[in-house]
């Protein structure tokens, strides 16, 4: 039988360290691992450089690298990295998160949608697009998928759709 | 019925050696120092009851002892714009990365039912000490 | 009228060395034991009488004195959905194989027409011992 | 406002070693030999008052005092078909080359605005002498 390397168990927030050959107490997260104990001395812990975190207790030799926000994509900070925690990236105001996986670790953002012409039944959120009405605010008419201001139309380009919704009672709304 | 994949690593063109074994899904370093990493996975599609997939994404990860959580090491993620019925896009992979003792080397995907299993010379995975 | 492709292993970037020699169209091996193998070809289009292919295919195969058929140790295959008039679509593929003195690493491709023979640094095959 | 963007080689997986340098955004190699050089560029868009690019590339390069112009030595090109508003494409690229002491090794893309300079782990450069 091959000697196979024993996996170690050690205690509770403590983890093996194969260069010291025993069990160290782990370094607290935002901290890792500088020196490892050894039978005299205790381990060294040392904070995290600037753009690297370490968000669990560990005896991690190197804090993990912080991500970046998308700038150039429209994403925004939603909280910086810390020694603690990586940064949080967000949209822009004004365009929301569409997800390209499942866990959404990498999403684009788009534009939300205006609704123009029409009732917003749901404001657009970070993660969602608006939701518009159906159907055309008053002084509005359907065109396509459009709506159009009443205002904007004239007698003679005022379609069946335009004559309804703009001058149900007469003489309104056409300048 | 997708059957659990997981990696061949004694039959065909498949091998381990020089102590890096494999064990429950992983790669497991026999020895700390510097390793190049490699995998390539191909993405293949349409399967049964699955809407077309906007993108595919495959993900080396080193799973430590010493962290609680696994390391992303490498990813490549990849749109799809296909508008085939069939499509087919491999995704490769390396880097040298340092790795300890102990560690453990898995790959991701996005979604495993897209993983093109059927020939070893598709989907490959390994790693070698500098 | 396509020159018959060869590849180039003197002039330029391209070498070999350490008994590693190429001849008719594939890398000779030297000595037994793990290589790291790889390859990359730039397909392209469109080309003069060839309608737009549905994929591209390269594939690194070894031709052996031991068996009569060639194996294909990697592949990388890519479906095609380029509406573009000219399209580029490179293929790399990388892994370590064990080969035995006198086998022979060769490339092959889904259509020798499509491939991107004009420069050097965009077609490229190689192998090294570790 | 783009960052200017520059390779970490401390922080996080990022690391050199054996004298294998890095200033001025290139890697700068240390004793002459034959070194594996790899790279990957994830290019992703659409981005900021940007028409859609037609086609990415990725080109490693050599830069040495005894010639006064940069040798391309690998390069990966690919035409986009994403029709998608949001879109990802990796490209990866290693091959064998012989360097001299004191050469330096860049990587150029055509449009450093679509680099997804994001992670760590999607975007990378490295070298290793055989």
């Amino acid at each position: 039988l091959r000697r196979h390397a024993t996996r170690h168990s050690c205690p509770a927030g403590m983890n093996w360290i194969e260069s010291a050959h025993q069990c160290c107490p782990q370094c607290p997260a935002g901290t890792y691992l500088h020196e490892p104990c050894t039978s005299h001395n205790n381990r060294v812990c040392k904070p995290c450089p600037i753009g690297t975190f370490l968000s669990q207790p560990n005896t991690f030799t190197k804090c993990q690298a912080c991500y970046e926000c998308d700038r150039q994509a429209f994403q925004s900070v939603l909280s910086n990295c810390s020694a603690t925690s990586n940064i949080a990236c967000g949209c822009e105001p004004g365009r929301f998160r569409v997800c390209l996986d499942k866990s959404c670790s990498e999403f684009s953002c788009q534009k939300c949608q205006p609704c123009t012409g029409r009732l917003i039944q749901r404001p657009c959120s970070e993660t969602q697009d608006t939701l518009c009405d159906s159907s055309c605010k008053p002084d509005f008419y359907t065109e396509g998928d459009e709506c159009r201001p009443c205002h904007m139309s004239t007698l003679d380009t005022c379609s069946k759709e335009c004559q309804q919704a703009c001058h149900s009672s007469s003489g309104q709304g056409l300048e | 019925h997708l059957p659990i994949l997981q990696w061949e690593d004694k039959r065909g063109l498949a091998f381990t050696k020089n102590n890096l074994s494999y064990s429950s899904n992983a790669l497991v370093i026999p020895v700390s120092g510097d390793y190049y990493v490699y995998a390539q996975v191909t993405f293949r599609g349409p399967i049964e009851s699955h809407s077309k997939p906007s993108s595919v994404t495959e993900i080396i990860t080193k799973v430590t002892d010493s962290y609680p959580e696994p390391t992303q090491l490498l990813t490549g993620t990849k749109t799809l714009s296909e508008n085939w019925n069939g499509w087919f896009q491999p995704i490769y992979l390396g880097a040298v990365v340092s790795l300890e003792v102990g560690d453990k080397l898995m790959v991701n995907v996005s979604d495993i039912k897209l993983v093109d299993y059927t020939k070893e010379h598709k989907t490959f995975f390994g790693a070698f000490l500098l």
